[in-house]
């Protein structure tokens, strides 16, 4: 079983069609945004940033809306791999020779398809810490209206988001790291949405054999 | 009040009842705080209901509205029967130990009413009201029906044994007050009220003169069909214990309105004329007569003196008189004595409403005075509008009284266009817009200034009275008319008459010489044309002009007294004797010479108010002595000047009082039970109900709730409901009542009820309370709720729709105290329904 | 430096030292409010809305005399009213003052994110600057007392400022000017306390009131706004004053531990990453095929010199 | 004292470079006091309507009283020398300001006519004319020189004043002298009830 629309010319492979591309950015876009601000409010030698982005007071107005949209992309991207994002026995293999991973020795790695559980990782964190910080984020979001005996919601809300909050921007960090620094090829799939059939085997064999198939024109 | 607001922070003892200062006078309450921090001072509050004087009382006792006279007997007969009263002040500042005519008889013995009771007339004959002695037998050729006059000296007993001494008299009067018969009547438990009249009169305890208490009151006394006699208790309760005259002692009205104190001085009532004198009567041939009538002869002990301070009626009146119309009255015309009108019948104020509408008064004219609203029985007061030719309202806002005609009542029953009532409605000055005097409660005339100018088309107050006046007498001067002589002589001599200045009228009220006038004793010279240094110059024979007596020295030669600013306090006593002007003759403490012992020596030295000086032969103090300033300790003239007697009247002769010489229980008129004392005669035997289609009263069986009307701190009367921030405060009406009362009703906090008397409804939310609670009233579980008052038809809610456009004195009766002609506001009875 | 800055002694999310802080001698003012003789009368709710030129809101009838049923934006002073039985049966209709506590350690001030929104004058007051309030709410969460208000028009948090323009002036706050039996006294914090102590001192020695005390808690350090209780052992039940306020323990370990954790966290895995990238490089390098041919020829080259050696000792 | 403190911090300068390319005000303002309303208001001293403590107030108003100004009500305190309340007020004390400026105040004559439903305005002029002859008809329609004993009364009693007890002692002794004068005995006042 091959997927012959994703195979392009001159040896390239479609690996993000526009619609997933497109919510990648806005939830890149929206998540750099929150982070910003965010660090912002974090802390006192960040407070500049807030200005960068208008002022403080327009950085604390638009940080909740960004939230959302921020939370929509990923809802979105949940809808649209999270069936691809479950983890299979082969993960585990992987997960068990990570050492390799991190020092660039993929080709010890076992085979992995069109996600490496890295970035299913990434991906649950994401909409992990997104849940987290839209349900602390909707009470930081209307403090005036959680009342005095419920104030323990506040209390949890300040624990919570920027636990969640740390906990993402490490993830982006990561996310950022591989896919600019480490990966080479891969900011250009989320870019343009496709990768080369090399960039494919290397990181992505499985996922390359299913796309290929047993075509009997693979790509050159 | 006999003493005044800052003198509270002398006392040890606050007896709180028939008042809640802390909510209605908190600015001068914080003196009796002030008692308490300083002296330790015990606050013992009485009321229908734990209010926010209770909040801060060290002992509290829930009382049935209306049984004041009872716990206050039952205190009296306390202190008699544990010996904590002071003898020495009793038996030579007070009349305990004149003896009285053999015919008096008390209650207790004639079922329950006063010798000289006619029944059929609902009046006493008061000739056996007085005391025994030689010459006190009724002068022959005197009219029919004539009182005899006071002996003019009293038998007596100083060992108040003679069992018709009135220490004898009151003793056995107040024996049927047991704690037991307390406790029925007003439904404290007996183990309350001996601790409070424990507490209170622990102040005589072992003879100890030292301590003063004080009692503290306003209308929740006065608002009875027996008020009077309920402040009467009062004040023998003092006497008894002394404390009448001394700092931090006294009896103290507080009074409910800015200028109510003045307005009262200056006899803005039917039945008085400005500084007390007694009204013109048609049996008063001439001005003599008059005179001779109103002026007291003194009465007492033969070798006791008495001052009998209103022996100097006449050069009151004369100067009054020269005062309204200046060179008009003569010796010859008899002071204008014909220009006066006479007075021999009930005009107050539910007579004035009952006369409207029965048709009699045709035009009123109200100033700053929303009768509609301030009741009582508001439906009659609308009724009797209804029948008006014309009203003319001075107001700074809409208000019930010049909007009757589009009452709810009145559009209720669709009669709008059959009224023909004129109403004119005119826009007068705030306080900030004028300037001029007020008196406050503690008879402190101060000065005020103009803040700002007058808004849109505004007049002062005075200028509109003015200019009413003027026209008035420009329309008798072309016209002429009946009888124009006191209207065309009326002096106006204001240098702007249209708006007289207020100071000039300050000056006029002072008085001021009309001749060259010498003090024989001293040489002083007075020049015409002065202003009077006080009333002491005041002469009857038309060399002098006086409008107020009691007021003069407000505004004297060294310029307007009431708008001095000294705040010092050189004894620490709350004296502040250069602050504004007090009447009279800038005296601070009433009767102050009772602050000493019969020997001229105070009997708390580190309380020192006035004193006996043997150096100067001079009574001195820190306060201006209410007292003849020469008269020695040895001469013992009494402390009390402007009785005839010149002592204190623990038992009160002849026509003081229109009920009793001593105060008697007696029920409200609108009772859940007949009197315990004597079921015979329930209600105070001498009060007459109207008859009207209006004038309705109910029983107990209808109405089985006791209700009573009271003000919040956060409102004034009907004022503030035009004030978005007292609106915000407490935005709407409510009935306050027992969580246990509403338990058994099923009435939830915030639910709508309907309360309804005999006279008509009322709907407002519930507050549902433990504040209040049920009560035993003989045994019977009995409730009370109370309503504040301050909402109507016209306010910043009313007019947004949150109210009912209900007026509290719907509810309430029209019956009158016999002696000061006040409503029965307080303690009728009511049903109470879930809406 | 103005003068106004110079007072300032603490300040919320100040990056550096505080401008104010230990450079002019003064004293800290307080509020000592006498709930024994407060009779509830709300002169000071009035006269800090008429200072404050305080807009006015709706209020409905609650079965209580209380005028709403906690502090808000424009009402930043309201009396809290509680009925309670003693165990003897009598009554107390106890009244508490409810407003800005003013405490020494500020949970509000912690809390904020915005530089000087929230700062403590050296004389103790607590102010709110609105001009650099950003809306967050954060003070609300901070506060143990329930008492920063949130505008939704202005998106600005607002309460009691201790009148600081009148103490600035060296006049007193506005309820404390107005209120009528003097419940309310105004000071310097150790002449409040000394007052305290004296009047607690005779609550116990001659008013029925054995544990009457002063509340100036001190888990927020103490308080610019001190009580005197009928019962200091039970301030709960003056409309749920805590009885041992604290700054919430999630703002501390927000603002604490987790705020440096988080930062090590943060700048850890930042020079992680990087020294990651010294040590291994991109994953697929440009010279990936050189590389393959070479680790090839490598190969091949160690597998022929295997050969060798094994042809060579056999 | 200035409005706004600002000429403290430099703000970080990365932050500050950037913030005002875009225009931003970026210096926070500390310590943004407010004014001290009645630092140049004039006082009126007054004394309180309310109840019969008395309390002395200070009206503070707008503007130093010079010709071209209207006085408005700024602020209302109480007098700190006043002995009685000495700076207090209770809480209608203390909202004075909202009833010397109040936006429900009557500010011209009316009239409402027989069976009218509305009020109508009038004149002053044709107010106190109207009020004059109506005063003037009642009581010499109802005037009693002599009662049924033959004896000289003088009086009215189709006519009635009301007074409240709000207004000042001269008030009330004008009135009392203009009403007495005109022989009314249906005088009342608040200190009835």
């Amino acid at each position: 079983m091959s997927q012959p629309d994703l195979l392009l010319p001159h040896g390239r492979i479609l690996r993000y069609h526009f619609h997933e591309r497109l919510t990648h950015w806005v939830a890149a876009g929206s998540f750099i945004y929150l982070m910003l601000t965010g660090l912002a409010f974090w802390s006192p030698w960040l407070f500049w940033l807030a200005l960068v982005f208008g002022g403080p007071q327009i950085s604390r107005t638009l940080h909740p809306w960004a939230g959302l949209v921020f939370f929509f992309a990923v809802s979105y991207m949940y809808a649209m791999w999270s069936a691809q994002m479950y983890s299979t026995e082969n993960d585990k293999e992987w997960w068990k020779n990570i050492e390799h991973y991190t020092k660039n020795e993929d080709d010890r790695m076992p085979p992995v398809g069109r996600y490496n559980p890295g970035q299913k990782l990434l991906f649950w964190g994401f909409v992990f810490c997104g849940l987290l910080l839209l349900a602390s984020g909707v009470v930081l979001w209307f403090p005036e209206y959680i009342p005095w005996n419920l104030r323990l919601l506040r209390y949890a809300a300040v624990i919570v988001h920027p636990g969640a909050a740390l906990l993402s921007i490490g993830l982006f960090m990561i996310h950022i790291y591989m896919s600019v620094f480490a990966e080479r090829g891969a900011f250009g799939s989320v870019i343009r949405g496709d990768v080369s059939v090399e960039f494919a085997k290397r990181y992505h064999p499985i996922w390359y054999k299913e796309v290929v198939g047993d075509s009997t024109n693979p790509p050159k | 009040m006999t003493n005044g607001w800052v003198d509270i922070k002398n006392t040890d003892m606050m007896l709180i009842m028939g008042g809640n200062p802390a909510e209605n006078h908190p600015c001068g309450f914080k003196w009796a705080i002030e008692a308490k921090r300083n002296r330790n001072a015990k606050i013992i509050s009485v009321d229908p209901r734990f209010t926010r004087t209770s909040a801060v009382a060290d002992l509290f006792c829930q009382i049935r509205a209306g049984s004041d006279i009872a716990f206050l007997g039952g205190v009296i007969n306390y202190a008699i029967e544990n010996n904590r009263i002071a003898h020495e002040y009793l038996v030579n500042f007070t009349n305990a130990a004149f003896a009285v005519n053999n015919a008096f008889k008390l209650p207790g013995d004639t079922d329950g009413v006063f010798s000289g009771f006619d029944a059929g007339k609902f009046t006493y004959d008061r000739s056996t009201w007085n005391y025994a002695g030689p010459g006190a037998a009724v002068p022959a050729g005197a009219a029919p029906g004539a009182l005899p006059p006071m002996p003019a000296n009293v038998d007596y007993d100083l060992t108040l044994q003679n069992p018709n001494c009135v220490f004898q008299l009151l003793k056995k009067h107040y024996s049927r007050y047991t704690p037991e018969m307390v406790e029925r009547i007003t439904g404290i438990p007996k183990a309350q009220f001996l601790k409070a009249a424990d507490t209170y009169t622990s102040i005589r305890k072992d003879g100890d003169m030292k301590q003063v208490g004080t009692v503290i009151y306003a209308v929740g006394w006065t608002h009875h069909s027996f008020g009077t006699q309920i402040i009467r208790t009062a004040a023998m309760l003092q006497l008894l214990l002394g404390n009448v005259g001394r700092a931090g002692g006294g009896v103290n009205a507080l009074r409910g309105h800015s200028n109510i104190q003045g307005a009262t001085d200056m006899a803005g009532l039917y039945d008085t004329l400005p500084g007390y004198l007694k009204v013109p009567t048609p049996a008063d041939a001439n001005f003599d007569a008059w005179m001779k009538r109103a002026t007291p002869t003194s009465s007492q002990p033969a070798p006791w003196q008495s001052w009998n301070y209103y022996s100097n009626t006449s050069k009151f009146t004369v100067s009054l008189m020269k005062a309204f119309y200046g060179d008009a009255a003569t010796k010859q015309n008899d002071w204008a004595f014909d220009y006066l009108p006479k007075v021999d019948r009930d005009y107050s104020w539910t007579y004035l409403w009952n006369d409207m509408y029965d048709g009699k008064v045709k035009g009123m004219l109200a100033f700053g005075m929303n009768g509609v609203a301030i009741g009582p029985d508001t439906n009659k007061n609308i009724d009797a509008l209804k029948k008006a030719e014309w009203l003319v309202v001075g107001e700074i806002y809409p208000d019930e009284t010049s909007e009757f005609w589009r009452s709810p009542r009145v559009l209720a029953q669709g009669d709008q266009n059959q009224i023909q009532t004129t109403v004119y409605r005119l826009p007068c000055a705030g306080f900030a817009e004028k300037d001029g005097s007020f008196s406050n409660s503690a008879r402190w005339l101060l000065w005020k200034n103009t803040a700002v100018p007058l808004p849109g088309d505004c007049r002062l107050d005075h200028g509109i009275v003015a200019q009413i006046f003027l026209k008035v007498r420009e329309l008798y001067n072309k016209e002429g008319g009946k009888f124009p002589d006191p209207i065309l002589n009326l002096t106006w001599a204001y240098s702007e008459p249209q708006n007289p200045p207020l100071f000039e009228v300050l000056k006029e009220m002072n008085g001021k010489a009309l001749a060259d006038l010498e003090d024989p004793a001293t040489k002083q010279q007075i020049k015409a044309g002065q202003q009077l240094p006080g009333f002491a110059w005041l002469k009857d024979d038309g060399t002098t002009s006086c409008g107020i007596w009691i007021y003069s020295g407000a505004y004297t030669e060294a310029g307007n007294q009431t708008a001095r600013r000294d705040p010092s306090d050189p004894s620490g006593m709350g004296v502040h004797p250069g602050w504004g002007w007090s009447w009279p003759a800038n005296r601070r403490v009433l009767y102050n010479r009772a602050s000493c012992d019969v020997a001229g020596k105070p009997w708390d030295p580190s309380r020192k108010q006035v004193w006996w000086n043997e150096d100067s032969k001079k009574w001195v103090g820190n306060d201006v002595p209410d007292f003849k300033a020469d008269s020695p300790p040895k001469d013992h003239m009494g402390p009390f000047i402007m009785n005839a007697e010149g002592v204190g009247r623990i038992f009160a002769p002849l026509s003081a009082f229109a009920d009793g010489p001593f105060p008697e229980f007696y029920e409200p008129i609108e009772s859940p039970l007949a009197n315990l004392l004597h079921p015979e005669r329930s209600t105070n035997p001498v009060v007459t109900k109207f008859k009207d289609t209006d004038d309705k009263f109910g029983t107990v069986k209808d109405f089985p709730i006791i209700c009573t009307t009271f003000r919040l701190t956060e409102h004034y009367h009907y004022w503030t409901k035009n004030n978005p921030m007292n609106v915000q405060l407490v935005p709407e009406p409510f009935i306050e009542m027992a969580a246990e009362m509403a338990d058994e009703m099923g009435i939830r906090g915030g639910e709508k009820v309907k309360v309804s008397s005999a006279r008509g409804e009322y709907i407002a939310k519930a507050m549902v309370t433990k504040r209040i609670k049920s009560m035993l009233i003989d045994g019977k579980k009995t409730y009370q709720i109370g309503i504040p008052f301050h909402w109507g038809y016209r306010g910043i809610a009313e007019d947004e729709g949150k109210t009912a456009r209900d007026l509290a004195n719907q509810l309430t009766h029209t019956a009158t105290d016999p002696n000061a002609h006040t409503p029965e506001f307080k303690g009728f009875l009511v049903k109470v329904e879930k809406v | 430096m103005s003068q106004e800055t110079m007072r300032i002694q603490k300040m919320s999310a100040h990056a550096g030292a505080i401008p104010g802080e230990d450079t002019q001698r003064t004293y800290v003012v307080s509020k000592l409010i006498d709930t024994t003789t407060c009779i509830g009368c709300k002169a000071c709710e009035v006269a800090c809305m008429e200072w404050n030129d305080l807009p006015f809101g709706e209020t409905v009838f609650d079965n209580t005399y209380q005028t709403m049923p906690e502090t808000r934006w424009n009402y930043w002073n309201l009396i809290l009213f509680n009925e309670h039985e003693r165990e003897d049966g009598s009554l107390q209709w106890l009244m508490r003052k409810n407003q800005c506590m003013h405490c020494a350690d500020p949970g509000c001030l912690a809390a904020c994110p915005s530089d000087g929104a929230i700062i403590q004058y050296a004389n103790g007051i607590v102010d709110f600057q609105q001009a650099n309030c950003i809306g967050c709410g954060y003070c609300i969460t901070g506060c143990p007392f329930n008492i920063p208000k949130f505008n939704p028009q202005t998106k600005r948090v607002y309460k009691c400022t201790l009148c600081a323009d009148r103490v600035g002036e060296g006049l007193e706050p506005a309820c404390i000017k107005a209120c009528p039996t003097g419940c309310l006294h105004f000071g310097s914090k150790d002449d409040m306390k000394d007052l305290a102590e004296k009047r607690a001192t005779q609550l116990r020695d001659h008013y029925n009131f054995p544990n009457a005390g002063v509340y100036d808690p001190a888990g927020v350090g103490g308080t610019g706004v001190m009580y005197i209780l009928h019962d200091a052992t039970k301030p709960e039940l003056y409309g749920g004053l805590p009885k041992d306020p604290q700054i919430p323990l999630m703002v501390k370990l927000w603002k604490g531990p987790i705020k440096w954790l988080g930062n090590i966290a943060m700048i850890g895995g930042l020079i992680g990453l990087f020294i990651h990238y010294l040590r291994f490089g991109p994953k697929d390098r440009e010279d990936q095929d050189i590389r393959e041919q070479i680790a090839l020829a490598q190969e091949k080259a160690a597998k022929a010199a295997k050969e060798k050696n094994e042809e060579e000792h056999p | 004292m200035e409005t706004n403190r600002r000429d403290f911090l430099k703000i970080a300068a990365v932050g500050g470079a950037a913030a005002a390319v875009f225009g931003f005000d970026v210096k926070p303002a500390y310590a943004e006091m407010a004014q001290l309303k009645i630092a140049r208001a004039s006082e009126t001293r007054s004394t309180c309507p309310y109840c019969a403590v008395g309390c002395g107030t200070i009206i503070y108003t707008l503007g130093d009283k010079a010709k071209n100004v209207t006085a408005q009500v700024v602020h209302v305190e109480g007098d700190p020398d006043h002995p009685t309340n000495r700076g207090t007020l209770c809480p209608k004390g203390s909202s004075l300001a909202q009833d010397i400026l109040n936006d429900r105040r009557l500010l011209k004559p009316q009239v409402r006519r027989p069976g009218g439903s509305q009020w109508e305005d009038i004149s002053w002029e044709n107010a106190l004319n109207e009020i004059a002859a109506r005063i003037k008809k009642t009581r010499d329609d109802s005037f009693i020189e002599k009662d049924a004993a033959g004896r000289t009364v003088n009086r009215t009693e189709a006519i009635s004043w009301i007074g409240g007890c709000t207004d000042t002692n001269e008030f009330n002794y004008l009135v009392v002298k203009a009403m007495r004068a005109l022989g009314v005995v249906h005088l009342e006042n608040q200190a009835r009830v």
